[in-house]
């Protein structure tokens, strides 16, 4: 009992531990370096914090079964870029749009690109929702594995498009030289420490705005339909409705981590969304950390990046060339492992769903509105019948 | 001799307890009904006995021997069979299959058991090559009965064997029924057609809120006073 | 959900069930929150399941269930309540409390019931007309003392023969 | 505001839309279930004349490949519809058993992501084990080779099923959990691939495999003995596994597990027995598989999950559950996926879908969803 509890802070600070040390370790004790390699780590730890939320919207809270999330990622990232990027000029990078330059007939906007980026995050989190809409309406009303298997397929379906249609995208050669916000207005060597300050502060919002939207009556809906999709639809409320707004939420959340992912790179390829990557990992994340909570979705964020990083620092150290040669193989296997071992051993994850009714009561108020009855209620029933 | 007893068997499904003490004895050749108001637990009763749900407190004899919590494979094995409420049969295996289902466990050669069984089902023998999934109702409750009698039980529990069917077909099944106790088999029947089920027992139980209620023969209790009252009212 | 969620689920016009709503008009779906919280937790303790209201509904049994059903009824204000064999699987303490209610809320606040139910003390106790179906058709109609004494009631019940 | 927008498309668009179409599948049962398989039967036969006459070569490929997967197929089948989950790790675990035959029959693991060792005695090494049989690239060695892997892949999946899946099942886990373990699984089994015998495309034979020209009347068509062997290996199996299935006891309790769970329980039938000869059934034909994809292409570890979708449209498009269906799903899969290289759907000379190869796998997907929407039992399907 005691350990169970443990386990959670243990393997926060193990991870913790192992992102500060190994890194010191191999830059001799560098504190700048190691400065440096942590703001990476904790902005990609943030970036894939916002598209877990999403994913939590969606399987935590509502109950849709989305193996599809590399497509809603890849919308948002590109829907960034593109919208980000000014027009393209060489005849060997070619894609649609590049509306960046073209909103500088706006006097507002001449001296930099802040609202490029927010406009690109916006555009993102349509596209994306857009996209959900549009699959909802065939697939949503099919069985968990269907939906699973039909979301895993659109999204590699899309990724054939980005990939073989050269005049859309750029094809397998990817967007490169996208726009990163505020970046004139610092030294190149602070920009790390601001850029992870916006990619906080978007996690920060969306995470409140999750928390506001579940805490309330229409995340109560979502919640009564996940477990129970009659009773809901007996007490009066659009089934299919809701389960698309949850669907179309976590979608559009997605988008927004797909548009700061392409930001923070600076270019996006189409290698990145394949579903192992872009798909997988954010179902571990979000069963590492516990679906149905936003806090544990972020914890899982953090841990399952950490071990992905930490084995790629492992390949700086004196090893056999066998074993140096197969690192990222083994990465991938540590991260198969690790979901199959949470889901057999501990299937809440660290931090299970909490029991919280509302953000906008308390868990309990006030005392019994008729007063408390003579003799003290029995704890429980009698044996039930 | 007693064939089957469940002594102070407590039993329910998963936290929620729903036989607090119940028990039963069954001699040897007898059709035995319980019967009982809806939620009183006379389906848990016959799933706890023949081990589909464990048995949290009690014990179950089966021919003098505790067979308490032992799965259903076994029971099959020593010789009790459980008919189910619905989806009796298996839809997309022909009614010749669903008999060789029934006598999985068989070591030896069961085919000349299946002309014996389809034979006390003639409207069954009938549409011996069709899939059961294409068997109307009672057809259905018929092969059921047919697949259970493949493994020669000497003890079988029907649950509502005459639930949603049509009068004339419950009339047949209840026929049927009486047919295979002749045979010497020993039946534990479940049911909410009181009157029908008591006629041809000859001993009857009755449940209410997970406990015996009564107890007695079937032409006792049908008279019984009480048994009005019990049967009708919680 | 527990049984607090359960009740607060049910009514419907909710402002905070617009997702635009719990971020731009809190402070509206807070006290529309509290109101519903209120009546909730009113209901609750008007069938006794106060005591639980932070429980999983999931781990009630079956006669809370059923409470917790009938309050669910309870939330939207209605006027004319259907209640399916509320007696079956309930055990005689909580028979009683329900018995209660349901006296309560009729003669009380007004609400009619109509009720379907093979429980005959049930019956008695509680409803003034009954009508008896059998095989599909109404057999009698009336007050509970006229339909004990009918003999067709009897018959259909337990047969005739036997009475 | 957006939330306004979409609540307003729901209502005006999609609604009245699924409505209608619920309304009307309530209404005519039986007439949407005929429309529906007749809606994808004349589709797959005006493409299939369509293609015999301009490009018989790609549906002879196609058939190929529909061979190919259908053997992979079936074994996908059998698991989802007697275990009731989606095996996400199928395709993966097709090309671990077409890299344990090449292991068996050269002895070949990385020592290196890119460098090679050999063990000093393989299956390859006996007399005459790589001496090609008639027409065939390849020797007895292969077949040998075969063999070994669906042993160890059959046992691969049972050790799986004892320390995964069973106690999944007894914790009475549900389907997503199972997918998302199952995908996992998927994932530790190509890293293991990767890890064991490294990133690069390998061959069992390597060299040019010259192909036969064969007259049609109409068409000339060129077939290598390769791939007329791997029809007849798939057909030969898929008969096998309909025989088991409908003539021998395992396979009937296979089909009544399939068809009802608790009954085969309640008969007496040990439904975890069965669960482990499914998985039996399905390590070895999907190894075999494995094995003639790779002759058909080549072995790469990431080949597996790109077979992924492809093996489940056959099996949804068949049916859940139906050995026969799988067969005509993979079919249908594989000839459309080829044929599909060859369309050019030109209107008025504008090039509307110049469908590429790198479409081919969408073809399967865009199949997938069509049968879901229109008739989600699949063709071979009997429960609504």
């Amino acid at each position: 009992m005691k350990a169970e509890r443990l386990l959670t802070p243990l393997s926060f600070l193990a991870i913790t531990a192992a992102v500060i040390i190994m890194p010191a370790e191999r830059s001799g004790w560098n504190f700048d370096s190691v400065i440096s390699f942590l703001t990476a780590f904790a902005t990609t730890v943030a970036i894939f914090a916002v598209i877990t939320l999403g994913l939590n919207v969606q399987w935590g809270y509502t109950g849709v079964f989305n193996f599809g999330i590399a497509g809603f990622f890849m919308v948002g990232a590109y829907t960034a870029a593109v919208f980000t990027k000014s027009p393209a000029e060489s005849e060997f990078v070619r894609y649609i749009g590049g509306f960046g330059d073209s909103l500088a007939f706006l006097p507002f906007l001449d001296s930099g690109q802040w609202l490029p980026f927010v406009f690109g995050s916006v555009a993102a989190a349509l596209m994306a929702g857009a996209l959900a809409f549009a699959l909802s309406i065939p697939t949503l009303r099919l069985r968990a594995d269907y939906l699973a298997i039909s979301t895993i397929g659109i999204a590699e379906l899309l990724r054939a498009v980005v990939l073989e249609e050269r005049g859309l995208v750029n094809s397998a050669r990817g967007l490169i030289g996208i726009p990163r916000p505020f970046h004139d207005f610092f030294e190149p060597d602070d920009y790390k420490f601001v850029y992870f300050g916006i990619a906080v502060l978007v996690l920060i919002v969306v995470f409140v705005a999750v928390e506001r939207g579940i805490r309330s009556p229409w995340g109560r809906v979502l919640r009564a339909l996940r477990e129970d999709e009659l009773t809901t639809a007996a007490s009066g409320k659009n089934v299919f409705g809701f389960k698309m707004q949850g669907f179309i939420f976590g979608a559009m959340i997605m988008g927004i981590g797909g548009s700061i992912y392409a930001y923070e790179r600076g270019s996006v390829s189409p290698d990145t969304f394949t579903p192992f990557f872009a798909t997988f990992i954010f179902w571990v994340m979000l069963m590492v950390g516990g679906s149905g909570n936003n806090r544990g979705a972020i914890l899982g964020a953090y841990i399952v990046w950490g071990i992905w990083t930490i084995s790629l620092q492992l390949q700086g150290y004196d090893m056999p060339e066998f074993v140096r040669s197969r690192i990222f193989f083994v990465r991938d296997l540590l991260i198969g492992s690790l979901i199959v071992i949470v889901l057999l051993l501990r299937p809440a994850g660290l931090i299970p769903e909490e029991r919280k009714v509302s953000l906008f009561i308390g868990r309990d108020t006030g005392p019994r509105p008729r007063g408390p009855t003579a003799e003290p209620q029995p704890p429980d029933e009698p044996p039930p019948d | 001799m007693t064939v089957l007893e469940a002594r102070e068997v407590v039993s329910g499904y998963g936290e929620v307890e729903i036989l607090h003490g119940v028990s039963i004895k069954v001699e040897e050749g007898e059709i035995v009904t319980i019967i009982g108001p809806n939620g009183a637990g006379k389906s848990t009763l016959l799933k706890t006995v023949f081990g589909l749900l464990p048995c949290k407190r009690g014990k179950v004899f089966f021919g003098g021997e505790d067979v308490t919590g032992k799965s259903p494979q076994v029971m099959a094995r020593k010789g009790m069979c459980y008919v189910p409420q619905s989806d009796n049969v298996f839809p997309s295996l022909t009614v010749q299959e669903n008999l060789e289902m029934g006598a999985f466990i068989r070591r030896d050669d069961y085919r000349p058991k299946i002309e014996e069984v389809l034979a006390l089902f003639p409207d069954v023998l009938e549409r011996r090559y069709t899939r059961a999934g294409k068997l109307s109702g009672g057809q259905r409750q018929m092969l059921a009965l047919a697949r259970a009698l493949m493994l020669e039980p000497s003890i079988l529990l029907l649950d509502e064997p005459s639930a949603s069917l049509a009068p004339n077909m419950v009339e047949l099944v209840f026929s049927k029924i009486l047919d295979i106790n002749r045979s010497g088999v020993a039946i534990v029947m479940v049911e909410q057609n009181a009157r029908e089920s008591l006629k041809l027992s000859h001993r009857g139980y009755i449940l209410a809120m997970g406990q015996n209620r009564l107890e007695g023969t079937g032409e006792s209790l049908l008279d019984n006073e009480e048994m009005g009252k019990a049967y009708l009212g919680g | 959900m527990t049984v607090l969620e359960n009740l607060m689920l049910v009514p419907g016009e909710q402002l905070g069930e617009k997702l635009w709503g719990p971020w731009l008009l809190p402070f509206l779906v807070r006290r529309q929150e509290r109101a519903i919280q209120e009546k909730a937790l009113e209901v609750l303790d008007f069938v006794d399941l106060w005591h639980l209201r932070n429980e999983f509904a999931g781990n009630l049994s079956s006669g809370q269930k059923k409470l917790l059903e009938l309050a669910r009824t309870l939330m939207c204000d209605p006027q004319l309540v259907l209640l399916d064999e509320p007696g079956a699987g309930v055990n005689p303490t909580l028979m009683k409390r329900l018995v209660a209610a349901i006296e309560e809320l009729c003669y009380e606040k007004g609400i009619t019931f109509f009720i379907i139910e093979h429980d005959m003390d049930l019956v008695t106790r509680l409803c003034n007309p009954v009508i008896v179906l059998g095989e599909g058709e109404k057999i009698a109609e009336g007050m509970p003392e006229e339909i004990k004494a009918d003999e067709r009631v009897l018959e259909a019940y337990l047969g005739g023969q036997y009475q | 505001m957006v939330q306004a927008i979409v609540q307003i498309l729901i209502t005006t668009f999609v609604e009245p839309l699924t409505k209608a179409l619920r309304n009307a599948r309530e209404r005519y049962p039986a007439l949407f279930d005929i429309l529906g398989a007749a809606a994808i039967w004349l589709i797959f036969a005006a493409l299939v004349l369509w293609a015999i006459t301009s490009e018989a070569q790609l549906v002879v490929i196609g058939i190929i490949v529909g061979s190919i997967l259908a053997l992979g197929a079936i074994g996908l089948t059998l698991i989802y519809g007697i275990m009731k989950f989606a095996n996400f790790a199928h395709g993966d675990t097709m090309m671990l058993g077409a890299y344990v035959a090449f292991f068996v029959l050269t002895g070949t693991v990385a020592r290196t992501a890119r460098e090679d060792t050999e063990l000093p005695w393989s299956i390859g090494s006996l007399p005459g084990a790589l001496e090609p049989i008639g027409k065939l690239t390849f020797g007895y060695g292969l077949i040998i080779g075969t063999l070994v892997a669906a042993v160890v892949i059959a046992l691969f999946l049972v050790a799986l099923n004892h320390l995964v899946y069973r106690p999944l099942r007894k914790r009475g886990s549900s389907i997503v959990v199972f997918a998302v373990t199952s995908l996992g699984l998927a994932m530790v089994t190509r890293a293991l691939m990767l890890i064991i015998w490294g990133p690069d495309p390998r061959v069992y034979v390597s060299g040019i495999h010259i192909a036969d020209k064969y007259d049609l009347g109409f068409t000339t068509i060129t077939l290598k003995a390769d791939q007329i062997f791997m029809f007849a290996v798939a057909i030969v199996l898929t008969v096998l596994v309909y025989f088991l299935l409908f003539r021998t006891k395992l396979g009937k309790a296979m089909r009544a597990v399939t068809d009802n769970p608790d009954l085969a329980r309640v008969s007496g039938i040990d439904t975890e027995q069965v669960f482990t000869w499914t998985w039996v059934i399905g390590g070895a034909l999907v190894a075999v598989a494995g094995v003639l994809l790779a002759l058909q292409t080549q072995l790469n570890p990431i080949l597996g999950f790109v077979l992924l979708l492809p093996l489940f449209a056959s099996t949804i498009l068949g049916g859940i559950g139906s050995p026969q269906g799988a067969l005509a799903g993979a079919m249908i899969i594989g000839i459309s996926q080829e044929v599909s290289v060859g369309i050019d759907l030109s209107i008025g000379g504008l090039e509307i879908l110049p469908l590429a190869p790198a479409y081919k796998f969408s073809v399967a997907v865009v199949i997938m969803i069509f049968t879901l929407l229109v008739r989600p039992q699949g063709l071979f399907g009997a429960k609504a």
